[in-house]
């Protein structure tokens, strides 16, 4: 009945060292620290859902993790709630300027009126903006000197996964859904639906994404938020019945409900957001079933850019923003892992990668107007 | 709700006091089984105690110290703004959930249990957020218009609730808890359409309000409390009006203690159910427009945040009396700014303040259970037969 | 209005809808799907004319009109159940045939994940209805279901098995159930109170563990072995309903246990009716020396350990693992079941799977593309229960001394 | 078996609610306790049951000392109790209401209500009550309801059985056939204690009379006293039980009935052409036994019926479509059956309840406001004018005994214009002087040229307050007749047998 098995020894042994922790407590001291921090404080202000939702959140959190490692800073963060207002962005931001950082890192466009406003104020304190770009009140664009909008040109990886997915459909339908559809969610699944069409056209294919009907992205399917993954488990589930067997979910924490379903139908996968799920314990279970991940690498992003402050390199504005793209690396289809690709999709796939680059093929996005 | 009113009220300040010590006391705990350093020291408790000691003291003091200069005074800071600057965060968090605290103690004080806080708060914040961003009007009326017109939303929406359970009898409970989905999934949708979305915009997100529609932040831009917290004491003092010293708001009470008695001498009990929470509803659409017209200026998804259900506990540890609810909502604004401090200086989840403010509600509910735990005798009451 | 009168408007009012999907219903077909892959016998999908079914579909619900209209006008009785099921289950029928016209409806799926999706709702309005029966109002089913989801995460992952889980679930559920207990029966705090409160109890104390203690080794505290689903001999080959029924995880297995087992004990049993008795005239019960105190401690902590095996179906049953807030107000829907199906175990069982019909409707409608935008189809499950409970059901009277705390003097 | 209660002292709180009472009960005897509402009758019967635990004092059983901590155990014991307020449930039928507590179980502990049906029907049978034991009791009549609440005393065999106020609900008829069931039990042997205030009735039953008064035995009274020497007994002072009245002098008729019909909810009719008028300066009872139509013919005249046909008119106006103020405004009083369930706000002051009515409009509301001065000048007049025994107008209503809680609901319903006074059971559950009061407030409000409607489950208070007496059985009016029509006569009539 099992549907992972693990060794329930090391399980057991596990449990008792626990116990026996909290009991004994007689180790040995061990000797202060000695390690020099260096003198630069990166911090991180997250979105709702924290830095564990196994999603975007975490894999900037990780950034700022590696950053405290790799270049010995000195950091802190701030978890907004779960039901976050733009009352508790800002004093999540307050409360890092109080904390007397150097650079501090928003997660999500949901920050990115609360950032303007704080750098502004403290034209001191460096900022990188993730997802967002600044604007006025009027919706012009903005450019801040200490602010570094860092954006991902998602579309183009989600494009290569959407080639791959429907290259690989035995059923000839694939399927994507959102938490909520707003356009950092959707920018996914319309980079995936070009990516099938793509597959369609070259190959005289009628590849279908299911969920992602018509061009109108609000009457794509949604689980209505980022919480309930038994929602997401019985949605991609009816996703099946349909005929579908690759199921794209952007939608954080919920598809983990997803990759769940595969367990349950041979010859289905998932593929992955935001970072790569096949090395992340969340995505454990089902990894053999991870098709591919769409990875924006915010990790890595988030390490330069505290980097650039450490050596004072830190360029601001808007004309010096990121964005993460193919070329640069910043977004990225995961390599291949347990899942047995078509023979002599990766030369494709490589091949589209170099188009898009080139910009022989122009993968529409927000960020490509 | 009437025999806990009364146990309230009888109730002393003593115990109030104990129970807010009670429930800091488990979040202490709770601070310190999360903090790493506790947990490293203790693995070596027997070797050197005094750094278990240690952590565990530097951890909990840690923790609420930070809470102090996140939600009252900052001793700590360089400058005398951002000294004062957490008492008047804590005040911008407690305006919109005392409002809406006192929504709900309406309601609770006619007998009518509102759940809805959130997709009132979110009514009124739509139309408070619209009149406020299309409308062009001379301040003097337009910043009335649109904190009318927020508090019309919350009451429509709350009156339809009245109407329901007059007309059908339906569960207000019931009623209010698929009422505030329903506004959650509203504003959404209208946040992707042009009726709200700014254009240009591709997020989920509304122009901002006109500047003829804002509160006035009458400490300046540097923080972040405006006139929401004078509409709030004028919430405050309305609805102790409204309840005990205004005609309807004796109906409302009449309602709620025995609605035969009040059946029998005449008073229209469907339409009290629609005015009751007509207003219930106001106000929680009152603390809309502080959201969109002060606090956050513009409208988003988050609007409502969880002060729908902050006010549910706002308005049972206020006693549903307006004052009590004032107190309540300053209590749990402060919790809420200090959290935020704590997290960022001492790394404490935020969700330990969740615990903290529902254990102050249970043991303020339950006078006995926290003079069993700190050993106080029951103070000498005349016991009536 | 007269309660019985009501049925007969609100059925006239709904039948409109019946009529404009006859005369709007295009001139496709829908092909309906019942088989899936457990099938041993497949049976081919089949194609309905939409006009032909919609046609016949809205005559029963004339129909049914006049006989409802016969039963109350004619004969002064209220509308016999019955005629409320058919005219529902043909509106249904029609709506759905018109929804998917066109398209391919997988029926039985649809059926599936709305069981999926009612599972941890059945179990929290069990517990509704075994604390509310026994006088305690139970606004806590949220937190019930949240504690068992992530104790049986938690007590899964630490052993490694499942059953420890689903014990430790029960625990759980069990205790989180004997807090709104103590407050409500021995302080006498105002049961609603405390609900909504130990609600928010548990979010905070979930989140917390969630965030210092889970997230910092997951293999080892949040993944949990999960349930496969046990395909029952011969039940499981029936159409439709036996992979609906009879090919689910042990959880659903013991769901179907639990309802038929808490309805028996309720209303055939010593106990049940001792039960009932405290719910309704807990003095009465004093007298004839049932110990009210002790009845309601032990059918509330019941109630509290069958919601907490709710909430393991959302960790072991589905998901696999415990995320924060997972629950997302399933214990809310749970007592709106709960007061929809009247405090009656097999109604509030059928109000849960109607709820998670229309919710799964909502997804099976956005999988084959709508031209609805996702948050009308969202609202669909919520606005259908405030039609019904406002048009429907009405006022409906729970026990009588639900929400009272019994004083002896 | 024989009961002796020997030195019972019960507190509550400062208050004494038994003070060394000492009572024996033999087997075969039936034994009164006589006392006023408030005496502590119920206080000593909720000890001896085990409700309630002693502060003093014990219980004997065959001259053994016993100890109850719960009705279970004196259930065991062998007392039987039929409650004053019925215990049943209503939901319930009457084979589950009479086997709750011992359920007969097969299987291990599934229910055997076949087993529980016999039971009702062998005990029905017994005495010659004819129950269905799958009728919901909330469905029966009330003197019914009684018949399963005996049932459910007798079917544990008891040896002791206590009544508590058993006739209050009951029609003449059905009390006689009630004082049968107690001989029919006197005679098998069983001690009875028999608790009431109604002096006729121990008049016909009692063996020996223990008469209690403020918690305190009084003394025994002899079963031959008269009734006026019993109630001197009970009340500590002289009484004189008759309501004094000059006869009516009748104006014009101003409240006229006319062919008034009504449906519950549930579609039953339950008035049925309803026609009686009654004059300026006129008492016209309602008599019957409750639940016979005499609750929906109140509520329809002041407006709180649902649906209704015919005509109700006072001066020229139909009340009939108007809501309860309209009515109210009117000139119509109200004294509800149910003072704590329907005639005051019990968290309220009682100030705050004396204007309940009022409270939208001058002199009670100024502007928007409550006018708080006037209202406290206006409470202050009434307390004393109608003699509320309280601490002040800020008294909680819960606060007062039942006398002084009907008393504000008249000083309430009396303050008003009135034009007409309709009052259900206004003397139910009060002691002798609040009763007096109450019936002085009522004749007087007739001398001044009002008409008035009392609803009365009791025929002495019916024949002594009413200039007309009209008796109403299954929602119709069986006859109206003059107020000295012959007791057995209304007895006939209160069981449908018109005159």
């Amino acid at each position: 009945m099992k549907t992972v098995s693990r060794t329930t020894a090391l399980k057991g042994l596990a449990l008792a060292a626990v116990a026996s922790l909290a009991l004994a407590g007689c180790a040995a001291a061990p000797a202060a620290p000695t390690a020099t921090p260096v003198d630069y404080k990166a911090c991180m202000v997250s979105d709702a859902g924290g830095f564990n939702d196994a999603s975007f959140n975490q894999e900037a959190y990780a950034g700022l993790q590696q950053a405290k490692a790799e270049l010995g800073v000195q950091t802190a963060q701030v978890e907004s709630p779960e039901k976050a207002t733009q009352t508790d962005y800002v004093s999540g931001i307050d409360s890092m300027i109080s904390e007397g950082c150097n650079l501090i890192v928003t997660v999500g466009f949901n920050l990115a009126t609360a950032t303007r406003d704080a750098a502004k104020a403290n034209p001191k304190v460096n900022f990188a903006l993730i997802d967002s770009a600044l604007s006025n009140d009027d919706f012009s664009p903005l450019s801040l000197p200490n602010v570094k909008p860092i954006q991902y040109d998602t579309a183009e990886a989600a494009y290569l996964a959407g080639y791959l997915a429907a290259a690989t459909s035995k059923t000839g339908k694939v399927a994507t859904y959102g938490g909520m559809l707003f356009p950092s969610v959707t920018i996914f699944m319309d980079g995936f639906k070009q990516g099938v069409e793509a597959y369609n056209k070259a190959k005289g294919k009628k590849v279908t994404v299911l969920g992602a009907t018509g061009t109108d992205s609000s009457k794509w399917a949604a689980t209505g938020d980022f919480n309930d993954q038994a929602k997401g488990k019985t949605l991609t589930e009816g996703f099946f019945a349909q005929g579908a067997d690759i199921v794209l979910p952007v939608a954080g924490p919920v598809g983990v409900g997803s990759g769940q379903a595969t367990l349950d139908k041979k010859g289905t996968y998932v593929v992955g957001v935001d970072s790569d799920w096949y090395g992340l314990p969340t995505h454990a279970a089902y990894k053999a079933n991870i098709l591919t991940s769409i990875e924006k690498k915010m990790a890595k992003a988030v390490l330069d850019v505290i980097k650039s402050g450490v050596d004072k390199t830190f360029t601001g504005g808007d004309e010096n923003q990121y964005v993460g793209n193919l070329s640069n690396g910043g977004v990225m289809i995961a390599a291949q892992h347990d899942v047995v690709y078509p023979a002599g999709i990766q030369a494709e796939l490589d091949a589209l990668q170099a188009d898009i680059i080139s910009g022989k093929i122009v993968v529409t996005s927000p960020y490509k107007k | 709700m009437k025999r806990v009113m009364k146990e309230f009220t009888g109730g002393n300040a003593m115990v109030s006091v104990l129970a807010v010590l009670a429930s800091f006391i488990v979040g202490g705990i709770l601070i310190a089984i999360s903090s790493t350093e506790v947990q490293t020291t203790i693995t070596y408790i027997g070797a050197r105690p005094a750094d278990f000691f240690n952590a565990l003291w530097n951890s909990v003091f840690g923790a609420y110290d930070a809470m102090f200069r996140g939600a009252i005074f900052n001793y700590k800071a360089h400058d005398g703004v951002q000294m004062i600057k957490p008492i008047t965060e804590t005040l911008a968090y407690a305006t919109p959930i005392t409002m809406a605290g006192l929504g709900l103690a309406v309601a609770f004080r006619s007998g009518l249990f509102n759940i809805g806080g959130t997709g009132q708060i979110i009514f009124g914040a739509m139309f408070a957020g619209w009149v406020g961003i299309y409308v062009d009007l001379p301040f003097y009326i337009h910043f009335p218009l649109a904190v009318l017109a927020g508090i019309i939303g919350g009451g429509l929406f709350g009156a339809l609730v009245g109407f329901l359970k007059a007309a059908t009898g339906a569960n207000e409970v019931i009623v209010t808890i698929m009422f505030n989905y329903i506004a959650v999934l509203l504003l959404s949708y209208l946040l992707k359409t042009p009726i709200l979305q700014a254009p240009g915009s591709v997020n989920p997100v509304s122009p901002p309000v006109r500047d003829s529609a804002k509160y006035w932040f009458f400490m300046g831009d540097q923080f972040r409390i405006h006139g929401g917290l004078i509409a709030m004491l004028l919430a405050v003092i309305f609805t102790w009006w409204l309840l005990n010293r205004s005609t309807l708001g004796f109906r409302f009470r009449a309602l709620g203690h025995n609605p035969n008695a009040a059946k029998v001498a005449g008073i229209n009990i469907g339409l009290t159910y629609v005015l009751v929470m007509g207003i219930s509803g106001a106000l929680s659409g009152l603390a809309g427009t502080s959201q969109v017209l002060g606090t956050e200026k513009f409208l988003t998804l988050g609007v409502a945040a969880s002060f729908g259900f902050d006010a549910i506990t706002v308005a049972l540890l206020g006693r549903s009396n307006p004052w009590g609810v004032l107190v309540a909502g300053l209590l749990f604004g402060g919790l809420r700014a200090g959290a935020v401090t704590m997290q960022a200086n001492q790394n404490v989840p935020i969700d330990i303040v969740l615990v903290v403010q529902s254990l102050i509600v249970l043991f303020i509910a339950a006078p006995p259970l926290v003079r069993a735990i700190f050993r106080v005798k029951e103070s000498k009451k005349a016991v009536a037969a | 209005m007269k309660q019985s009168k009501r049925t007969t408007i609100s059925l006239l009012v709904l039948s409109l809808i019946g009529l404009w999907l006859f005369v709007s219903a295009p001139a496709g077909t829908t092909e309906i799907s019942i088989s899936t892959d457990s099938d041993i016998f497949k049976l081919p999908s089949f194609g309905l004319g939409v006009g032909f079914v919609s046609g016949i579909a809205f005559a029963a619900q004339v129909l049914a009109v006049i006989a409802s209209g016969y039963f109350v006008l004619g004969r002064n009785h209220k509308t016999p159940r019955w005629v409320v099921i058919l005219f529902a289950v043909a509106l249904v029928f029609e709506i759905l045939v018109g929804l998917f016209a066109g398209k391919t409806m997988t029926f039985t799926s649809l059926l599936q994940g709305s069981l999926a999706l009612a599972v941890p709702l059945i179990f929290g309005s069990l517990a509704g209805v075994l604390s509310e029966r026994v006088g305690v109002v139970n606004i806590a089913i949220e937190g019930q279901l949240l504690a068992g989801a992530f104790v049986s995460a938690l007590i899964a992952s630490l052993s490694d098995n499942m059953f420890a889980g689903l014990i430790g679930a029960v625990i759980a559920g069990a205790l989180v159930a004997w807090v709104l207990a103590v407050f409500a029966i021995k302080y006498v705090v105002d049961q609603i109170i405390v609900g909504v409160v130990l609600n928010v109890l548990v979010v905070g104390l979930t989140n917390f563990m969630f965030s210092t203690l889970m997230v910092s080794n997951l293999p080892f505290y949040n993944q949990p072995p999960r349930f496969d689903k046990i395909l029952i001999p011969l039940l499981g080959q029936i159409p439709v309903l036996g992979p609906v029924l009879f090919n689910q995880t042990l959880i659903v297995y013991l769901m179907y246990v639990a309802v038929a087992v808490v309805y028996v004990a309720l209303f055939k049993t010593r106990w049940g009716l001792r039960v009932r008795a405290v719910g309704e005239y807990p003095k009465a019960a004093d007298t004839v020396g049932i110990n009210v105190f002790r009845t309601r401690y032990v059918s509330v902590i019941l109630g509290g350990a069958l919601a907490g095996l709710g909430g393991s179906f959302f960790t072991l049953g589905q998901v696999g693992a415990f995320g924060k807030e997972m629950t997302n107000g399933a214990g809310y829907i749970a007592l709106a079941a709960l007061i929809f199906g009247r405090w009656n175990p097999l109604y509030a069982a059928f109000a849960a799977l109607l709820f998670g019909f229309a919710e799964n409707l909502q997804y099976g409608l956005a999988i084959i593309g709508s031209s609805v935008p996702s948050e009308f189809l969202l609202m669909l499950p919520y606005a259908l229960t405030v039609v019904a409970v406002a048009g429907l059901v009405g006022k409906v009277t729970g026990p009588a001394a639900s929400g009272k705390a019994y004083i002896k003097s | 078996m024989k009961l002796e209660l020997r030195g019972i002292t019960k507190r509550f709180g400062s208050m004494v609610a038994n003070d060394n009472v000492n009572l024996i009960a033999l087997p075969g005897e039936i034994h009164c306790l006589l006392g006023e509402n408030g005496a502590g009758k119920s206080t000593l019967m909720n000890v001896l049951y085990g409700l309630y635990q002693a502060d003093g004092g014990e219980i004997l059983l065959d001259d053994k000392v016993v100890k109850f901590s719960g009705p279970g155990d004196a259930m065991a014991a062998g007392i039987g109790m039929v409650h004053q307020h019925f215990m049943l449930i209503p939901v319930f039928t009457v084979a589950e209401n009479v086997i709750l507590g011992h359920e007969p179980t097969k299987f291990g502990s599934l229910l055997d209500l076949e087993a529980a049906r016999a039971k009702v029907r062998e005990v029905s049978a017994k005495f010659g009550f004819e129950i269905d034991p799958d009728a919901i009791v909330g469905d029966l009549p009330v003197g019914v309801q009684q018949r399963v609440e005996i049932i459910k005393a007798l079917i544990g065999d008891a040896k002791v059985l206590v009544f508590d106020e058993p006739t209050a609900v009951l029609t003449p008829q059905e009390t006689d056939e009630l004082m049968a069931i107690m001989k029919q039990l006197r005679a098998a042997g069983t001690a009875i204690v028999f608790i009431t205030h109604k002096l006729r009735e121990v008049q016909e039953v009692a063996d020996k009379i223990t008469v209690i008064r403020l918690g305190k035995v009084v003394g025994e009274a002899d079963p031959k006293s008269t009734a006026n020497e019993l109630a001197s007994m009970m009340v500590g002072r002289a009484v004189d039980l008759d309501v004094e009245k000059d006869p009516a002098k009748p104006g014009k008729p101003t409240f006229k009935v006319e062919g008034l019909s009504a449906w519950s909810h549930a579609g039953t009719k339950v008035l049925d052409d309803i026609n009686f008028e009654i004059h300026e300066g006129e008492i016209l009872v309602i008599a019957g036994v409750q639940g016979n139509g005499q609750t929906e013919l109140t509520e329809a005249i002041i407006g709180m019926h649902g649906k209704t046909a015919g005509s109700i008119q006072l001066d020229g106006r139909e009340l009939i479509g108007k809501n309860v103020k309209q009515v109210l405004d009117l000139g119509v009083g109200f004294v509800p059956e149910d003072r704590t369930e329907d005639g005051l706000v019990a968290e309220f002051s009682i100030a705050e309840n004396l204007m309940l009515d009022r409270s939208d409009r001058k002199p009670f509301a100024k502007g928007l406001n409550i006018n708080l001065d006037y209202l406290k000048k206006f409470a202050l007049e009434k307390l004393k004018q109608f003699d509320v025994r309280a601490q002040g107008i800020e008294s909680k209503a819960s606060q007062l005994s039942g006398g002084n809680q009907q008393k504000v609901v008249l000083a309430r319903e009396l303050s008003r214009e009135l034009r007409l006074l309709v009052a259900s059971q206004p003397t139910r559950g009060l002691d002798v002087g609040s009763i007096e009061f109450v019936h002085e407030q009522i004749v007087a409000t007739r001398d001044s040229g009002i008409p008035v409607l009392i609803v009365a489950t009791e025929l002495d208070e019916a024949t002594q307050l009413g200039d007309r007496i009209a008796v109403m059985y299954k929602g119709k009016i069986v006859g109206i007749v003059p107020s000295n029509t012959p007791r057995a006569t209304l007895g006939q009539m209160m069981a449908g047998i018109s005159a």
